[in-house]
Protein backbone atom coordinates (compact mmCIF):
# COMPACT_ATOMS: atom_id res chain seq x y z
CA UNK A 1 0.00 0.00 0.00
CA UNK A 2 1.36 3.56 -0.59
CA UNK A 3 4.31 1.76 -2.19
CA UNK A 4 2.59 1.44 -5.71
CA UNK A 5 3.51 4.49 -8.78
CA UNK A 6 0.44 5.60 -9.92
CA UNK A 7 1.43 7.09 -14.21
CA UNK A 8 -0.26 9.92 -15.46
CA UNK A 9 -1.74 8.65 -19.16
CA UNK A 10 -3.71 12.02 -19.89
CA UNK A 11 -2.39 14.72 -21.48
CA UNK A 12 -4.25 18.19 -22.50
CA UNK A 13 -5.24 18.24 -26.19
CA UNK A 14 -4.02 16.08 -29.02
CA UNK A 15 -0.54 13.61 -29.14
CA UNK A 16 1.74 15.14 -31.67
CA UNK A 17 3.20 12.91 -34.01
CA UNK A 18 6.69 14.22 -32.75
CA UNK A 19 6.13 12.88 -29.13
CA UNK A 20 5.44 9.51 -30.62
CA UNK A 21 8.80 9.91 -32.48
CA UNK A 22 10.56 10.94 -29.85
CA UNK A 23 8.97 7.92 -27.82
CA UNK A 24 10.09 5.82 -30.67
CA UNK A 25 13.80 7.18 -30.40
CA UNK A 26 14.02 7.12 -26.83
CA UNK A 27 14.14 2.94 -26.70
CA UNK A 28 16.69 3.14 -29.25
CA UNK A 29 19.46 2.11 -26.14
CA UNK A 30 16.92 -0.49 -25.29
CA UNK A 31 19.00 -3.17 -27.63
CA UNK A 32 16.93 -6.28 -26.04
CA UNK A 33 14.06 -5.03 -27.70
CA UNK A 34 12.97 -6.95 -31.35
CA UNK A 35 9.73 -5.66 -32.22
CA UNK A 36 7.25 -2.24 -31.20
CA UNK A 37 3.90 -2.34 -31.68
CA UNK A 38 1.49 0.76 -31.57
CA UNK A 39 -1.83 1.51 -31.36
CA UNK A 40 -2.83 5.60 -32.41
CA UNK A 41 -6.75 6.64 -31.93
CA UNK A 42 -7.40 9.42 -34.47
CA UNK A 43 -10.64 11.27 -34.24
CA UNK A 44 -12.92 10.90 -37.30
CA UNK A 45 -14.76 13.33 -39.13
CA UNK A 46 -18.19 11.34 -38.75
CA UNK A 47 -21.66 12.27 -40.56
CA UNK A 48 -24.79 12.60 -38.45
CA UNK A 49 -27.98 14.27 -40.45
CA UNK A 50 -25.65 15.90 -42.57
CA UNK A 51 -23.57 17.30 -39.96
CA UNK A 52 -19.74 16.71 -39.35
CA UNK A 53 -17.76 16.10 -36.10
CA UNK A 54 -15.52 19.09 -35.95
CA UNK A 55 -13.79 17.75 -32.76
CA UNK A 56 -14.22 15.53 -29.09
CA UNK A 57 -14.22 16.62 -25.53
CA UNK A 58 -12.45 14.39 -23.41
CA UNK A 59 -13.10 14.07 -20.42
CA UNK A 60 -12.43 11.63 -17.55
CA UNK A 61 -13.08 10.65 -13.88
CA UNK A 62 -9.24 11.16 -13.48
CA UNK A 63 -8.54 9.18 -9.70
CA UNK A 64 -10.32 5.90 -10.91
CA UNK A 65 -8.66 6.14 -14.47
CA UNK A 66 -5.56 5.80 -12.97
CA UNK A 67 -6.01 3.50 -10.64
CA UNK A 68 -7.32 1.34 -13.39
CA UNK A 69 -4.97 1.57 -15.23
CA UNK A 70 -2.09 0.93 -13.29
CA UNK A 71 -4.15 -2.70 -12.42
CA UNK A 72 -4.32 -3.18 -16.37
CA UNK A 73 -1.01 -2.54 -17.00
CA UNK A 74 0.37 -4.95 -13.90
CA UNK A 75 -1.99 -7.08 -15.65
CA UNK A 76 -0.53 -7.24 -19.09
CA UNK A 77 2.89 -6.83 -17.82
CA UNK A 78 2.22 -10.60 -16.11
CA UNK A 79 0.70 -11.86 -19.29
CA UNK A 80 3.16 -10.87 -21.42
CA UNK A 81 7.05 -10.51 -21.57
CA UNK A 82 7.58 -6.72 -22.76
CA UNK A 83 10.15 -5.08 -22.43
CA UNK A 84 7.70 -1.62 -22.12
CA UNK A 85 4.77 -0.19 -21.90
CA UNK A 86 3.58 3.42 -22.66
CA UNK A 87 -0.08 4.73 -22.88
CA UNK A 88 -0.93 8.19 -23.42
CA UNK A 89 -4.26 9.87 -23.94
CA UNK A 90 -6.32 12.97 -24.52
CA UNK A 91 -8.38 15.00 -22.33
CA UNK A 92 -10.02 18.59 -23.72
CA UNK A 93 -10.68 19.20 -27.22
CA UNK A 94 -9.11 16.90 -30.10
CA UNK A 95 -9.76 18.21 -33.82
CA UNK A 96 -10.89 15.95 -36.52
CA UNK A 97 -7.65 13.93 -37.96
CA UNK A 98 -5.56 14.55 -34.98
CA UNK A 99 -4.45 11.93 -32.08
CA UNK A 100 -5.79 11.03 -28.79
CA UNK A 101 -4.70 7.81 -27.99
CA UNK A 102 -1.14 6.31 -28.57
CA UNK A 103 -0.48 3.13 -27.22
CA UNK A 104 2.91 1.74 -27.11
CA UNK A 105 4.37 -2.31 -26.20
CA UNK A 106 7.71 -3.51 -27.26
CA UNK A 107 9.13 -6.75 -26.21
CA UNK A 108 11.98 -9.28 -27.62
CA UNK A 109 9.70 -10.64 -29.85
CA UNK A 110 6.94 -9.21 -32.48
CA UNK A 111 3.91 -12.08 -30.97
CA UNK A 112 4.31 -10.45 -27.39
CA UNK A 113 4.43 -7.09 -28.23
CA UNK A 114 1.87 -6.95 -30.96
CA UNK A 115 -1.16 -9.23 -28.45
CA UNK A 116 -0.12 -6.91 -25.55
CA UNK A 117 -0.55 -3.86 -27.31
CA UNK A 118 -4.03 -4.96 -29.16
CA UNK A 119 -5.56 -6.06 -25.48
CA UNK A 120 -4.41 -2.75 -23.98
CA UNK A 121 -6.37 -0.65 -26.58
CA UNK A 122 -9.81 -3.23 -25.36
CA UNK A 123 -9.16 -2.62 -22.19
CA UNK A 124 -8.29 1.20 -22.44
CA UNK A 125 -11.87 1.77 -23.92
CA UNK A 126 -14.20 -0.41 -21.66
CA UNK A 127 -12.31 -0.07 -18.68
CA UNK A 128 -11.31 3.59 -18.38
CA UNK A 129 -13.91 5.83 -17.12
CA UNK A 130 -13.21 8.53 -20.01
CA UNK A 131 -15.92 10.08 -22.17
CA UNK A 132 -15.71 11.85 -25.27
CA UNK A 133 -18.31 14.27 -26.25
CA UNK A 134 -18.60 15.00 -30.54
CA UNK A 135 -18.79 18.57 -30.91
CA UNK A 136 -20.36 18.72 -34.42
CA UNK A 137 -19.58 21.97 -36.74
CA UNK A 138 -22.89 24.00 -35.62
CA UNK A 139 -22.02 22.96 -32.34
CA UNK A 140 -24.25 20.36 -31.52
CA UNK A 141 -23.12 17.83 -29.65
CA UNK A 142 -23.79 14.43 -29.12
CA UNK A 143 -21.97 11.97 -26.60
CA UNK A 144 -20.00 8.81 -27.39
CA UNK A 145 -20.27 5.16 -26.36
CA UNK A 146 -17.71 2.76 -27.66
CA UNK A 147 -18.62 -0.72 -29.23
CA UNK B 1 -18.77 14.75 6.43
CA UNK B 2 -21.55 14.20 3.70
CA UNK B 3 -21.59 11.71 0.59
CA UNK B 4 -19.78 13.63 -2.86
CA UNK B 5 -22.03 12.54 -5.93
CA UNK B 6 -19.82 12.94 -8.92
CA UNK B 7 -21.64 13.10 -12.00
CA UNK B 8 -19.49 12.49 -15.41
CA UNK B 9 -20.31 12.35 -19.37
CA UNK B 10 -23.72 12.96 -20.36
CA UNK B 11 -25.02 12.86 -16.68
CA UNK B 12 -22.88 16.41 -16.23
CA UNK B 13 -25.55 17.65 -18.77
CA UNK B 14 -29.02 16.16 -17.36
CA UNK B 15 -27.81 17.19 -13.89
CA UNK B 16 -26.39 20.88 -14.41
CA UNK B 17 -23.65 19.82 -12.62
CA UNK B 18 -20.57 17.65 -11.76
CA UNK B 19 -20.38 17.82 -7.82
CA UNK B 20 -22.70 17.61 -5.51
CA UNK B 21 -22.61 17.15 -1.56
CA UNK B 22 -25.62 15.59 -0.18
CA UNK B 23 -26.29 14.76 3.55
CA UNK B 24 -25.97 10.94 4.15
CA UNK B 25 -28.02 8.39 2.59
CA UNK B 26 -28.39 4.57 4.30
CA UNK B 27 -27.45 3.02 0.53
CA UNK B 28 -26.74 3.65 -2.88
CA UNK B 29 -30.23 2.77 -4.05
CA UNK B 30 -31.98 5.49 -1.72
CA UNK B 31 -29.37 8.04 -2.98
CA UNK B 32 -30.27 6.88 -6.79
CA UNK B 33 -34.00 7.55 -6.03
CA UNK B 34 -33.76 10.49 -4.54
CA UNK B 35 -31.15 11.67 -8.04
CA UNK B 36 -33.58 10.34 -10.38
CA UNK B 37 -36.27 12.39 -8.30
CA UNK B 38 -34.86 15.26 -8.95
CA UNK B 39 -33.50 14.48 -12.59
CA UNK B 40 -36.39 12.40 -14.17
CA UNK B 41 -34.27 11.81 -16.98
CA UNK B 42 -31.88 9.73 -15.36
CA UNK B 43 -34.66 6.88 -15.20
CA UNK B 44 -34.72 6.59 -19.13
CA UNK B 45 -30.57 6.84 -19.11
CA UNK B 46 -28.16 4.03 -18.80
CA UNK B 47 -25.14 4.80 -16.24
CA UNK B 48 -23.14 2.87 -13.15
CA UNK B 49 -22.14 3.29 -10.00
CA UNK B 50 -18.82 3.83 -7.96
CA UNK B 51 -18.14 3.84 -4.50
CA UNK B 52 -15.04 5.75 -3.75
CA UNK B 53 -13.58 4.41 -6.99
CA UNK B 54 -15.57 0.54 -7.28
CA UNK B 55 -17.88 -0.21 -9.49
CA UNK B 56 -21.22 -1.61 -7.89
CA UNK B 57 -23.82 -3.78 -9.04
CA UNK B 58 -26.22 -4.49 -6.25
CA UNK B 59 -27.08 -1.84 -3.61
CA UNK B 60 -24.27 -0.75 -1.52
CA UNK B 61 -24.25 0.70 1.84
CA UNK B 62 -22.73 4.11 2.56
CA UNK B 63 -20.63 5.96 4.98
CA UNK B 64 -20.25 9.74 5.47
CA UNK B 65 -17.46 10.87 3.60
CA UNK B 66 -18.19 8.01 0.68
CA UNK B 67 -17.62 9.15 -2.58
CA UNK B 68 -19.85 8.40 -5.10
CA UNK B 69 -19.66 8.44 -9.04
CA UNK B 70 -22.60 8.03 -11.63
CA UNK B 71 -21.11 7.00 -14.79
CA UNK B 72 -22.83 6.29 -18.20
CA UNK B 73 -21.14 3.83 -20.67
CA UNK B 74 -17.12 5.02 -20.83
CA UNK B 75 -16.24 6.27 -24.58
CA UNK B 76 -12.34 6.88 -24.41
CA UNK B 77 -9.82 6.18 -27.56
CA UNK C 1 -0.08 -6.26 -67.38
CA UNK C 2 1.99 -3.56 -67.30
CA UNK C 3 -0.66 -1.87 -65.57
CA UNK C 4 -0.05 -2.51 -61.98
CA UNK C 5 1.96 0.25 -60.07
CA UNK C 6 4.55 -1.83 -58.37
CA UNK C 7 5.63 0.28 -55.40
CA UNK C 8 9.40 0.20 -53.72
CA UNK C 9 9.09 -0.50 -49.88
CA UNK C 10 12.78 -0.82 -49.93
CA UNK C 11 14.99 1.72 -48.06
CA UNK C 12 18.57 2.41 -47.54
CA UNK C 13 19.95 1.65 -43.87
CA UNK C 14 18.17 2.40 -41.10
CA UNK C 15 14.28 3.59 -40.74
CA UNK C 16 14.47 7.52 -38.98
CA UNK C 17 11.87 7.95 -35.97
CA UNK C 18 11.36 11.41 -38.16
CA UNK C 19 10.47 9.36 -40.90
CA UNK C 20 7.53 7.08 -38.81
CA UNK C 21 6.52 10.77 -37.26
CA UNK C 22 6.18 12.28 -40.68
CA UNK C 23 4.15 9.29 -42.35
CA UNK C 24 1.71 9.65 -39.23
CA UNK C 25 1.85 13.29 -39.88
CA UNK C 26 0.44 12.98 -43.23
CA UNK C 27 -2.72 11.39 -42.47
CA UNK C 28 -4.40 13.91 -40.16
CA UNK C 29 -6.27 15.24 -43.30
CA UNK C 30 -7.63 11.73 -43.69
CA UNK C 31 -10.38 12.30 -41.48
CA UNK C 32 -12.36 9.32 -42.46
CA UNK C 33 -9.71 7.14 -40.54
CA UNK C 34 -10.46 5.92 -36.96
CA UNK C 35 -7.20 3.96 -36.03
CA UNK C 36 -3.44 3.41 -37.25
CA UNK C 37 -2.00 0.40 -36.24
CA UNK C 38 2.10 0.39 -36.33
CA UNK C 39 4.91 -2.74 -36.25
CA UNK C 40 8.78 -1.58 -35.91
CA UNK C 41 10.97 -4.26 -36.13
CA UNK C 42 14.58 -2.99 -34.54
CA UNK C 43 17.86 -4.60 -34.43
CA UNK C 44 18.20 -6.30 -31.56
CA UNK C 45 21.91 -7.03 -29.58
CA UNK C 46 21.53 -10.96 -29.79
CA UNK C 47 24.04 -12.55 -27.80
CA UNK C 48 26.31 -16.03 -29.38
CA UNK C 49 29.15 -17.46 -27.33
CA UNK C 50 29.71 -14.58 -25.53
CA UNK C 51 29.28 -12.06 -28.52
CA UNK C 52 27.31 -9.50 -29.20
CA UNK C 53 25.57 -8.56 -32.71
CA UNK C 54 26.60 -5.16 -33.58
CA UNK C 55 24.29 -4.55 -37.14
CA UNK C 56 22.41 -6.36 -39.34
CA UNK C 57 23.43 -6.46 -43.44
CA UNK C 58 19.97 -6.92 -45.43
CA UNK C 59 20.01 -8.11 -48.82
CA UNK C 60 17.25 -8.96 -50.86
CA UNK C 61 16.36 -10.18 -54.65
CA UNK C 62 14.27 -6.88 -55.30
CA UNK C 63 12.31 -7.73 -58.13
CA UNK C 64 10.75 -11.09 -56.84
CA UNK C 65 10.06 -8.99 -53.42
CA UNK C 66 8.30 -6.44 -55.05
CA UNK C 67 6.10 -8.42 -57.10
CA UNK C 68 5.58 -10.89 -53.97
CA UNK C 69 4.75 -7.60 -51.74
CA UNK C 70 2.44 -6.16 -54.38
CA UNK C 71 0.48 -9.64 -54.46
CA UNK C 72 0.02 -9.81 -50.65
CA UNK C 73 -0.91 -5.75 -50.66
CA UNK C 74 -3.67 -7.17 -52.88
CA UNK C 75 -5.01 -9.47 -50.80
CA UNK C 76 -4.77 -7.60 -47.47
CA UNK C 77 -6.54 -4.79 -49.13
CA UNK C 78 -9.14 -7.67 -50.34
CA UNK C 79 -9.88 -8.49 -47.07
CA UNK C 80 -9.81 -5.52 -44.71
CA UNK C 81 -11.31 -2.35 -44.73
CA UNK C 82 -8.03 0.13 -44.69
CA UNK C 83 -7.48 3.01 -45.81
CA UNK C 84 -4.09 2.95 -46.48
CA UNK C 85 -1.29 0.32 -45.91
CA UNK C 86 2.73 1.21 -46.18
CA UNK C 87 5.48 -1.10 -45.60
CA UNK C 88 9.64 0.35 -45.55
CA UNK C 89 12.03 -2.59 -45.01
CA UNK C 90 15.79 -1.49 -44.81
CA UNK C 91 18.77 -2.73 -47.20
CA UNK C 92 22.46 -2.49 -46.13
CA UNK C 93 23.55 -1.80 -42.56
CA UNK C 94 21.12 -1.20 -39.95
CA UNK C 95 23.27 -0.69 -36.42
CA UNK C 96 21.45 -2.29 -32.70
CA UNK C 97 18.52 -0.12 -31.96
CA UNK C 98 18.25 1.18 -35.01
CA UNK C 99 14.52 0.54 -37.19
CA UNK C 100 14.64 -1.84 -39.83
CA UNK C 101 11.03 -2.94 -40.34
CA UNK C 102 7.71 -0.19 -40.55
CA UNK C 103 4.63 -1.52 -40.91
CA UNK C 104 1.65 0.85 -41.11
CA UNK C 105 -1.75 0.55 -41.30
CA UNK C 106 -4.78 2.60 -40.92
CA UNK C 107 -9.08 2.29 -40.92
CA UNK C 108 -11.99 3.47 -40.29
CA UNK C 109 -12.22 1.23 -37.18
CA UNK C 110 -9.64 -0.70 -34.75
CA UNK C 111 -9.66 -3.68 -35.47
CA UNK C 112 -9.22 -3.56 -39.24
CA UNK C 113 -6.61 -1.71 -39.11
CA UNK C 114 -4.73 -3.93 -36.58
CA UNK C 115 -5.23 -7.33 -37.94
CA UNK C 116 -4.48 -6.03 -40.71
CA UNK C 117 -0.89 -4.79 -39.48
CA UNK C 118 -0.69 -8.59 -37.86
CA UNK C 119 -1.37 -10.22 -40.94
CA UNK C 120 1.17 -8.04 -42.66
CA UNK C 121 4.10 -8.16 -40.69
CA UNK C 122 4.15 -12.43 -40.84
CA UNK C 123 3.76 -12.05 -44.71
CA UNK C 124 6.65 -9.67 -44.98
CA UNK C 125 9.04 -12.04 -42.66
CA UNK C 126 7.61 -15.52 -44.31
CA UNK C 127 7.02 -14.23 -47.93
CA UNK C 128 9.50 -12.14 -49.30
CA UNK C 129 13.01 -12.64 -50.27
CA UNK C 130 15.12 -10.60 -48.04
CA UNK C 131 18.45 -11.84 -46.01
CA UNK C 132 19.59 -10.56 -42.50
CA UNK C 133 23.53 -11.68 -42.37
CA UNK C 134 24.02 -10.56 -38.44
CA UNK C 135 27.59 -9.01 -37.64
CA UNK C 136 29.25 -9.73 -34.75
CA UNK C 137 31.33 -7.54 -32.94
CA UNK C 138 34.45 -8.96 -33.96
CA UNK C 139 33.21 -9.12 -37.26
CA UNK C 140 31.99 -12.57 -37.32
CA UNK C 141 28.89 -12.89 -39.26
CA UNK C 142 25.57 -15.15 -38.50
CA UNK C 143 23.01 -15.86 -40.92
CA UNK C 144 19.65 -15.34 -39.87
CA UNK C 145 16.84 -17.38 -40.11
CA UNK C 146 12.81 -16.25 -39.23
CA UNK C 147 10.78 -18.21 -36.28
CA UNK D 1 21.43 -16.56 -74.55
CA UNK D 2 21.99 -18.51 -71.51
CA UNK D 3 20.75 -19.50 -68.08
CA UNK D 4 21.57 -16.76 -65.31
CA UNK D 5 21.44 -18.04 -62.19
CA UNK D 6 21.31 -16.16 -59.33
CA UNK D 7 22.37 -16.52 -55.65
CA UNK D 8 21.19 -15.50 -52.61
CA UNK D 9 22.50 -14.51 -48.69
CA UNK D 10 23.99 -17.40 -47.33
CA UNK D 11 24.62 -18.97 -51.03
CA UNK D 12 26.23 -16.29 -51.82
CA UNK D 13 29.60 -17.11 -49.33
CA UNK D 14 29.34 -20.25 -50.18
CA UNK D 15 29.86 -19.67 -54.18
CA UNK D 16 31.55 -17.09 -54.04
CA UNK D 17 29.16 -14.81 -56.21
CA UNK D 18 25.84 -13.47 -56.70
CA UNK D 19 25.34 -14.18 -59.98
CA UNK D 20 26.74 -16.77 -62.89
CA UNK D 21 25.69 -17.07 -66.69
CA UNK D 22 25.53 -20.74 -67.80
CA UNK D 23 25.32 -22.48 -70.64
CA UNK D 24 21.23 -23.71 -71.28
CA UNK D 25 20.11 -26.65 -69.57
CA UNK D 26 17.14 -28.85 -70.06
CA UNK D 27 15.53 -28.36 -66.30
CA UNK D 28 16.63 -27.49 -62.57
CA UNK D 29 17.26 -31.25 -61.65
CA UNK D 30 20.61 -30.86 -64.05
CA UNK D 31 21.08 -27.18 -63.14
CA UNK D 32 20.64 -28.00 -59.12
CA UNK D 33 23.22 -31.48 -59.79
CA UNK D 34 26.16 -29.40 -61.61
CA UNK D 35 25.83 -26.79 -59.06
CA UNK D 36 26.16 -29.15 -55.93
CA UNK D 37 28.79 -30.91 -58.06
CA UNK D 38 30.71 -27.58 -58.28
CA UNK D 39 29.90 -26.21 -54.50
CA UNK D 40 29.74 -29.65 -52.48
CA UNK D 41 28.49 -27.22 -49.47
CA UNK D 42 25.04 -26.76 -50.95
CA UNK D 43 24.24 -30.26 -50.63
CA UNK D 44 24.08 -29.94 -46.66
CA UNK D 45 22.04 -26.32 -47.28
CA UNK D 46 18.35 -25.50 -47.52
CA UNK D 47 17.76 -23.42 -50.07
CA UNK D 48 14.71 -22.63 -52.43
CA UNK D 49 15.01 -22.28 -56.08
CA UNK D 50 13.09 -20.27 -58.30
CA UNK D 51 12.53 -19.92 -61.88
CA UNK D 52 11.54 -16.16 -63.47
CA UNK D 53 10.75 -15.28 -59.72
CA UNK D 54 8.34 -17.94 -59.01
CA UNK D 55 8.98 -20.52 -56.61
CA UNK D 56 9.29 -24.04 -57.66
CA UNK D 57 8.85 -27.08 -55.76
CA UNK D 58 9.54 -29.70 -58.24
CA UNK D 59 11.23 -29.96 -60.87
CA UNK D 60 11.24 -27.51 -64.00
CA UNK D 61 11.94 -27.05 -67.95
CA UNK D 62 14.12 -24.16 -68.31
CA UNK D 63 14.45 -22.35 -71.74
CA UNK D 64 17.50 -19.97 -72.59
CA UNK D 65 16.77 -16.45 -70.95
CA UNK D 66 15.23 -17.71 -67.93
CA UNK D 67 16.64 -16.44 -64.61
CA UNK D 68 17.08 -19.58 -61.55
CA UNK D 69 17.40 -17.77 -57.84
CA UNK D 70 18.62 -20.09 -55.00
CA UNK D 71 17.42 -18.63 -51.93
CA UNK D 72 18.25 -20.08 -48.59
CA UNK D 73 15.11 -19.50 -45.86
CA UNK D 74 14.16 -15.52 -45.68
CA UNK D 75 15.21 -13.89 -42.74
CA UNK D 76 13.59 -10.28 -43.73
CA UNK D 77 11.91 -7.92 -40.47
Amino acid sequence: MGEKKIKNIFVEGAISSQKIADSIQSHASKTNIGAHSIFLGQVRADEKDGKQVASIEYTCYQDMALEKMHEIRESIFAKYELTCMHVYHSLGNVMVGEICLFVFTSSKHRKMAIDACSELVEAIKFELPIWGKEIYQDQTIVWKENK
Amino acid sequence: MAITVYFFGSLVDITGQSKKELNSFSDTDALNLLLQKDYPTLISTKYFIAVNQQMIKTNHELNNGDIVALMPPFSGG
